[in-house]
């Protein structure tokens, strides 16, 4: 911990960075991104088991990349949206430096973005105790009773967006929702409305999430979206033995394909 | 560190020195290998030419077994053993039903999580690592690899090593000093099961690998089977029928070369057990 | 405001038989927007066609519907008629009342309603046609082909005599390919040399082609009809201006110990020199990497030597932009070498060739002087041992496909074997005869029977070397997989053909896929067997498959023929159906935020990057573009497109989706 | 000032329910608290610190339907629905800070047109307060002229006696009726101080003074420090009490559909772009100075009311704790 | 009460599977008339989302076919196909949505037969699952919002 506010300060008084993205204690007891500019104010910089947030969404923000160079506090699920969103030519390695924080809350630098992809595909993240149990009371549901589940959920929905807008793969200006022509999925929080967008989304993170959770996290409904993320990120590991953010490779799941990808359902 | 360690009826039995120079290497090391309880046949040499079931069955028990002890790795030393493994574990990993069918059959689940190592395989991971700081004594002689069939083939569900030309025998071999010699019946039939039925047969194939040793000079061969080892050792009599010639040249298993690299004691490594007498010359004897 | 025009044809009976077509025109006119709605017995004959041109000046239509048959039918017809009539073709749409639904039903209600449905479905659509202009780009007439071999050769030759300016490119210091290497050729035993140099001098000295040996195509640009082509031309160290070619630098050049590619590494080449003696064009190259002056920083015997003061050692390599039309690949084969086959003892024993150093062997300008004799010793082999399939067709080492030429010209080296060393024996391993082709066939039966070759059925397992003979052991098939040992003096592998090294970079230089061999990737296996899927790029010869000499030449000939099937046109018409990336007011620039996960989706690589910048450089922001000119109009990067910024003219997203609203807003049955 | 027994509460239920009235009352379930139309008094929690969404969704629902259309050859026509129908709804147990809200609300929707669906729904509203014994530290309505005791919105104010009954504070001509047809449920108060009853809130701020400061900070730079964090999402609209944007959707087919109002944000990028691409509220930080000068400068100048009433939801909801009072707090210090 | 007839709307690409269905009208080969096709030119086009709203537009059943592997038109558009329907219908498993209602086949050009099969195929799957109320009756939400909903 304290390796990282040094770190910080040295990179802000040296100039290397001008900005650093990383966590502070916020209000109420709970934990908040926070964008350090002086070194003075290094010392508010935390990192713990309950930071959350994935500060890889600020990177390619214009409101934070016009502060100048950033340096990032990068838990293992920042590393993995920091190689999507390479990948998707969203971040370019020289204007970024990375402060890996390991889940023992070590800080780890990286010279660059390949030992980053090193290092994330030698320590796999687990899942929370929460969530792996929560898919398998979902999996052991039957079909009508996981409609029923996500029907529950979604009626709470109110379209406020909070999980698209804390995604860093929500990388879009505008998104489908926000497109009119035609209008696929409706704006108004009614259950149709909220079934299409939750699909939606899930679809286009397919292959692209980096499995945080934090959409789950964001929403003020408590609604457990993010679950959608994290079984068809399971299922996609079974079916394709693959899982984003682990590589450099400019390859998504979706957009490439092999002759031999198995299915058992096309006649 | 404990490792998962299946013996098949041949380490147990006949080729007792194989299993001995395992333990005597893994003590040096640390390592515990600790037999998989409960253990049965791997069905080899002939499950698998009468019923498919069983010659899945028998070994999915072995491995279900050993899955349940809670083994990732597990040190196969006999390439029968190991090549009846390794071909259960592709076959039921890549059917569902299969799996489901044999596991009613072994009334035992089966996951698939275990690594099976043949001798090699365990030398590179577990034994390699430290092993230049741990030589004694190099084991500065011309050897001849010996791959037999079993331990590279089928490479589609070993894959291991390069099956027409191997080598790792020979990588290993270097690494205690040796100096393996080019020859070509690294992987030719050494006469296999027929031991006991055929022994004219094995005569004949185990002496065209004896006479091709000599030929390159050869002052040990090398072996990581029993089975080899056996057909090359102790048929060395009707080997020298067929050869017409009395051949001395001794018959080692890997985990012996290594052992006495290390220094272990000859009787530690079963040296005594051979038929063919491990009279290596001295001239290893004198050098550090 | 729409003004729809709906024409129901009965297709004589053929749609009136089952379908109400009166009151699928009726239906029609009280759909929104529709003011003309009418059904005739004929839509497509001539009073027709006449009768939707009048409706279109008459009632103004803005878009129509013929309500017939398949479009894949008659649509050109219809929308040409639109055309005559003014309207733009592409705001004319066909229901498709025949095929999917008069023909597949009975006369029924449902039938009936089924045709209602599709019209109106229609009907939405074309309220949301666009008017579309067909594109329409320039063709730059001059082709570039990319390798000199025999197919290179002929493409280009081809090219250059229907008219048009053809670029030869050859990576080394001449042309002539691995055909020139070759003794004689099967199946007629004629020499290899003789037939083709006559076509390389041709090359030469053909007006429209302009020939860059010792180059090589390092970047390509553009699209179809319009490419840019970046050529390095390695620095030869001759002025070729001044070199006559007269050969006094090679004789003189003091290393004269390097392997000769040219001759399979049996045979030496000096560090100035022409690979072989009739090479085109016929002056030498300076092997910097072999000379003592580049590598010492003296010697210059070549310099002192050169009658005409020729000699360049400053020359540098030279980087040149050619616009080009269109491009041939003819970049060729290569063949497996050593440690492919370890069980062979290939690279380990001397006398274990493969088929290219047999030909060197074989042929009259050779090493040996055209003497079969053994590298190890130059002995003459006695007993010679040809495997065939040495890689091909195994599994096991990759290599699944056939290498299709091997089969023949083991043939033919067993023949030249016995025709050259009367007592000697010649042994063929093979898995399988394959000699389809003309004449081919009575050549391998001539190889074995009045050649008397011994063909055993059967494959090697393994090769060593015993006292001085190699030993070769083997298997014959036909006796019942009794194992065969024959102690051979030399022993000849034809070892699998495969992609040229460099094909994968070079596919991706130029854009062109490649399958799993690395071969390059034709557009389709059986009726686009020349082309790629990058238009405007042609294959000739073996670097698609492996070729033979005729088939290499008749692709050859089949890629110019495309080629000046382009240039017959001063511009390339394209249906406008292709995919476009929005664009709006800076600081957006295009909803697009350039993530191009499209970029892999397309298959022509029409995707491209745009990049907005200030006016001092800075970027701003990078965006996809889809160059109009390759794009064919799949859709799929529509599809995957998470901020819905790409659209597809012809199949937008307000058309599909309102066509599912229009089926599905009123009951379909 | 009158008592009503908590055993009576139900009562007083049972008489709005049968007078046909839609109850819309704070309900605890999934481990939140929130408006949620009721059957039964049994599903009323009467102890809560805050909803998680405000109350406003009673005269301002997150969809409205404004009309149905259909396209015919003939041409089109609508036909908007029938105010008339909107059932009478009674708020049950809004705090002050809820109840003061349907002002500022009232004020948006009335300020030169008169929206014709929110002025039905608000005249069928009938608002039964609750005083606040507890808060919590995102709580801040003193600093913004609010009071937890206040009455103001309210037709009656409830407040919780120690004992669990209530003091019941008839306040306007609509609650005066309710509590004239159920004479028998309310008793004459003890003499009690509502103050000492009544939690106490500290006072961060000055609103007055910072609707003087906060007109001239149009460029100050502290919006771009303080929405640096702020990921534009619309969690903090859509929980307040009092924002009132919406947008306009029509959904159908081609032969029709319905034309909807549902809450929209100004914290979304796409709240202002035109079509052309341009967008006049670019960044993040003018998004925020937008909220932030709305309510405590637009909404004061023009209205005369403040567009916040300090429930302090938008601070507990914020995904990544954008506190309204930690910030107002900051621009009052610059 | 009349047999349910299901709606049945079917993407098919342009060169294979509609190509393939006007091979079944000229072989005169007769099935269900419940399916109407809308053309793209290649199964690549076909955003998932049009099968979310065909189903909320009321369609019991969705057919999707294309070309065979290896045979797209445009070389690779079917594989791309074929993997977001991979992840697609996993996903609507996961949401609980009845994904057998999507019939997703490849038809060539030359199968007007095996067309005419699938849609009868089709047709009495779809019956015998019933009509897709669930869904359809989430897709009424708005039309029967009402305040008190809430």
């Amino acid at each position: 911990m304290n390796k990282l506010k040094e770190k910080a300060k040295e990179l802000l008084s040296s100039g290397a960075v001008q900005v650093v993205v990383g966590y502070e204690e916020g209000t109420g007891g709970k934990i908040r991104p926070a964008f350090v500019s002086r070194p003075e104010d290094a010392d508010k910089l935390l990192y713990n088991a309950d930071c959350h947030h994935n500060l890889a969404l600020y990177l390619y923000k214009h409101e934070t990349k016009r502060i100048g160079k950033m340096a990032v506090v990068a838990p293992p699920f920042v590393l993995r949206s920091i190689l999507i969103l390479t990948t998707e030519f969203q971040l370019e390695e020289d204007s970024l430096v990375v402060l890996g924080v390991t889940p023992e809350e070590e800080l780890i630098e990286f010279a660059n973005f390949k030992e980053i992809e090193t290092w994330v595909n030698q320590h796999p993240i687990g899942m929370k105790e929460k969530d792996r149990e929560m898919l398998n009371r979902l999996n052991a549901m039957s079909r009508d009773e996981r409609w029923q589940f996500w029907q529950n959920e979604f009626s709470k929905c109110i379209k406020c967006f909070a999980c698209r807008g804390t995604c860093p793969m929500c990388s879009c200006f505008r998104c489908t929702v926000d497109y009119n022509a035609p209008q696929w999925i409706s704006v108004g929080s009614h259950q149709l409305g909220n079934f299409d967008w939750h699909l939606m989304r899930a679809m286009h993170l397919a292959g692209r999430c980096s499995v945080c959770g934090q959409c789950g996290e964001a929403c003020p409904m408590d609604i457990p979206v993010h679950l959608l993320s994290f079984q068809i990120n399971e299922d996609i590991f079974k079916m394709f033995g693959s899982r984003a953010g682990l590589t450099l490779k400019k390859e998504s799941l979706l957009s490439t394909w092999k002759s031999n990808d198995v299915e058992n359902f096309i006649r | 560190m404990k490792i998962g360690f299946y013996p098949g009826c041949s380490v147990d039995g006949g080729s007792r020195e194989y299993k001995e120079s395992c333990r005597a290497l893994a003590k040096a090391y640390g390592i515990e290998l600790e037999s998989v309880p409960d253990w049965n046949c791997c069905g080899a040499s002939a499950a698998h030419n009468l019923n498919r079931e069983l010659a899945l069955a028998l070994p999915a028990r072995i491995l279900s077994l050993a899955e349940k002890a809670g083994m990732t790795d597990l040190l196969v030393p006999c390439a029968a053993c190991y090549n009846r493994l390794m071909l259960t574990q592709h076959e039921l990993m890549k059917d569902e039903t299969l799996r489901k069918n044999i596991s009613e059959v072994t009334g035992l689940e089966f996951k698939g999580t275990c690594s099976i190592l043949n001798v090699v395989h365990w030398i590179q991971k577990w034994i390699l690592p430290e092993l230049p700081e741990k030589i004694k004594k190099p084991f500065d002689y011309k050897v001849a690899c010996y791959y037999g069939c079993l331990l590279v083939r089928p490479h589609k569900v070993l894959k291991f090593d390069r099956p027409e030309d191997p080598q790792s025998l020979d990588e290993v071999m270097k690494l205690i000093g040796a100096t393996p010699v080019d020859w070509a019946f690294k992987t030719e039939c050494c006469g296999a099961g027929l031991s006991v039925s055929k022994t004219d047969v094995v005569a004949d194939l185990s002496g065209k690998i004896v006479r091709d040793a000599v030929y390159r000079q050869a002052d040990a061969l090398i072996v990581a089977c029993p089975m080899c080892h056996s057909n090359l050792d102790m048929r060395r009599r009707e080997i020298n029928g067929y050869l017409k010639q009395n051949v001395s040249l001794p018959v080692i298993y890997v985990t012996q070369a290594i052992g006495l690299a290390l220094g272990i004691d000859r009787k530690e490594l079963g040296l005594h057990r051979h038929f063919v007498p491990v009279n290596l010359p001295e001239k290893a004897e004198a050098t550090k | 405001m729409a003004r729809i025009g709906v024409f129901v044809c009965h297709c004589g009976e053929n749609i009136s038989a089952t379908v109400d077509c009166d009151r699928v025109a009726e239906n029609a006119s009280g759909l929104p927007g529709v003011v003309h709605s009418v059904d005739y017995k004929y839509m497509c004959s001539d009073p027709g066609q006449t009768l939707i041109k009048e409706a279109i000046k008459e009632h103004k239509l803005t878009g129509v519907v013929v309500a017939a048959c398949s479009p894949r039918m008659h649509e050109p017809t219809f929308r040409k008629a639109c055309a005559e009539a003014g309207l733009n073709p592409f705001l004319c749409e066909m229901a498709n009342v025949r095929e999917h639904c008069s023909w597949v039903h009975e006369k029924t209600e449902s039938t009936t309603q089924k045709a209602k449905d599709v019209v109106r479905l229609l009907v939405e659509k074309v309220k949301r046609n666009e008017a579309l202009q067909p594109i329409k780009v320039p063709v730059t007439k001059k082709a570039v082909v990319i390798g000199g071999g025999v197919a290179g050769i002929q493409a280009s030759l081809d090219i250059a005599n229907g008219g048009h300016q053809v670029l030869l490119v050859e990576r080394e210091p001449s042309i002539g390919g691995h055909m020139s290497q070759l003794s004689e050729t099967f199946p007629t035993l004629d020499c290899s040399q003789c037939i083709l140099t006559p076509r390389m001098v041709e090359v030469a000295q053909h007006p429209n082609i302009t020939l860059w040996s010792y180059s090589e195509v390092i970047g390509l640009d553009g699209f179809i009809g319009n490419f840019t082509v970046k050529i390095r031309k390695k620095a030869k160290s001759i002025d070729e201006h001044l070199c006559t070619g007269c050969g006094l630098c090679t004789q003189k050049c003091p290393v004269r110990k390097i392997p000769s590619e040219f001759e399979q590494g049996l045979g030496t080449r000096p560090a100035i020199y022409t690979p072989f003696p009739q090479a085109v064009p016929n002056k030498p190259v300076i092997d910097k990497l072999n000379c003592t002056y580049y590598l010492k920083g003296r010697c210059k015997l070549c310099e002192r030597v050169c009658p005409t003061q020729a000699i360049r050692f400053d020359q540098p390599d030279e980087i040149v932009e050619v616009q080009a039309g269109a491009i041939v690949l003819a970049t060729g084969y290569d063949i497996k070498r050593t440690d492919f086959f370890p069980e062979y003892g290939y690279g380990k024993y001397k006398d274990v060739i493969d088929g290219l150093q047999f030909e060197r062997l074989a042929s009259a300008s050779g090493p040996t002087g055209g003497m079969i004799r053994r590298p190890s010793d130059g002995q003459i082999p006695k007993n010679i041992v040809f495997v065939a399939c040495a890689g091909s067709r195994d599994p096991a080492k990759g290599i699944e496909y056939c290498s299709k030429i091997c089969c023949m010209y083991t043939a033919k080296h067993a023949m030249l074997y016995k025709h050259k060393v009367h007592d000697g024996t010649p042994y063929v391993f093979y898995m399988d005869i394959r000699a389809a082709g003309k004449d081919y066939d009575e050549f391998t039966r001539r190889a074995i029977e009045v050649d008397r070759t011994k063909y055993i059925r059967g494959r090697v397992s393994r090769i060593y070397e015993k006292e001085g003979k190699l030993v070769v052991v083997g298997a014959d098939t036909l006796l019942g997989g009794q194992k065969v040992e024959i102690e051979a003096d030399m022993v000849v592998l034809a070892t699998a053909s495969v992609a040229n090294p460099g094909s994968e970079e070079l596919a991706q230089i130029v854009h062109v896929s490649y399958d799993r061999y690395k071969f390059f990737a034709e557009a389709h296996p059986k009726l686009k067997p020349v082309e790629t899927n990058t238009a405007g790029i042609f294959l000739a010869g073996a670097c698609q498959a492996p070729k033979d000499i005729p088939e290499s030449v008749s692709a050859a000939s089949g890629a110019a023929a495309k080629v000046l099937g382009l240039f017959a046109n001063d511009e390339l018409t394209r249906e406008p159906l292709v995919a476009v990336v929005n664009r709006m007011a800076p600081p957006l620039f295009s909803t697009c935020i350039g993530c191009f996960l499209c970029q892999p989706v397309c298959p022509y690589n029409a995707i491209e990057r745009e990049e907005f910048k200030t006016r001092d450089g800075k970027l701003l922001k990078a965006v996809a573009r889809i160059n109009p000119g390759l794009c064919q109009g799949c859709g799929t990067c529509v599809a995957l497109c998470r901020s819905k910024s790409i659209d597809l003219y012809g199949y937008s997203n307000k058309q599909i989706y309102t066509e599912v609203s229009a089926l599905l807003d009123e009951a379909l049955v | 000032m009158k008592l009503i027994k908590k055993e009576d509460l139900p009562g007083l239920y049972g008489y709005l329910a049968s007078a046909g009235k839609k109850i819309f009352a704070p309900v605890r379930k999934n481990g939140m608290v929130s408006f949620s139309f009721t059957s039964a008094f049994e599903e009323i929690e009467m102890s809560y610190i805050q909803t998680k969404l405000s109350a406003k969704a009673a005269a301002f629902p997150k969809i409205e339907k404004l009309m149905k259309y259909t396209i015919q050859k003939e041409g089109q026509s609508y036909e908007p629905y029938d105010v008339e129908k909107f059932p009478g709804i009674v708020v049950w147990g809004a705090h002050p800070c809820d109840a003061a809200a349907f002002h500022p609300l009232n004020a948006v929707f009335t300020w030169e047109t008169h929206d014709k669906y929110f002025t039905r729904r608000m005249e069928n509203l009938l608002i039964i307060g609750l005083s606040c014994t507890s808060h919590d530290e995102f709580c801040f309505c003193t600093s913004v002229g609010v009071h937890p005791g206040d009455t103001k919105g309210s037709d009656i104010q409830l407040t919780p006696l120690p004992g669990g009954d209530y003091l019941a504070e008839i306040i306007t001509t609509k609650g005066e009726a309710v509590a004239a047809a159920v004479p028998a449920l309310f008793s004459p108060a003890p003499g009690l101080n509502k103050e000492e009853l009544v939690t106490s809130v500290e006072k961060r701020f000055d609103h007055e003074a910072l609707h003087a400061k906060i007109n001239g900070m149009f460029d100050h730079p502290v919006w771009k420090e303080q929405a640096l964090r702020c990921i534009g999402c619309g969690a903090c609209t859509y929980v307040c009490p009092i924002c009132s944007c919406f947008d306009i959707q029509d959904e159908g087919g081609i032969f029709g559909g319905l034309r909807y109002r549902c809450w929209d944000s100004c914290g979304f990028g796409h709240f202002t772009i035109h079509t052309s691409g341009h967008n006049p509220r670019e960044s993040q930080d003018t998004r925020w100075r937008q909220r932030l000068m709305h309510k405590f400068s637009y909404q004061p100048q023009r209205q005369e009311v403040f567009g916040c009433v300090g429930c302090g939801r938008c601070s507990r909801n914020c995904p990544v704790d954008m506190n309204i009072s930690e910030h107002l707090t900051q621009i009052m210090a610059v | 009460m009349d047999q349910f007839e299901p709606k049945i709307v079917a993407f098919v690409c342009n060169w294979c599977t509609y190509a393939g269905a006007d091979l079944t009208g000229t072989s005169r080969l007769k099935y269900a008339h419940n399916v109407r096709i809308i053309r793209f030119p290649c199964t690549g086009r076909i955003d998932f989302l049009l099968l979310q709203q065909a189903f909320a537009k009321g369609a019991d059943g969705i057919i999707v076919s294309g070309c065979h592997p290896n045979d797209c038109h445009y070389t690779s558009g079917n594989f791309h196909a074929r993997r977001r329907w991979m992840v697609f219908r996993q996903m609507l498993e996961n949401m609980g949505v009845e994904a057998e209602r999507i019939v997703f086949s490849w038809v060539s050009a030359a199968e007007g037969a095996k067309w005419a099969d699938l849609v009868n195929e089709t047709v009495e799957s779809i019956k015998k699952l019933g009509p897709y109320h669930k869904y359809q009756d989430m897709a009424k939400s708005l039309e029967e919002w009402e305040v008190t909903h809430e």
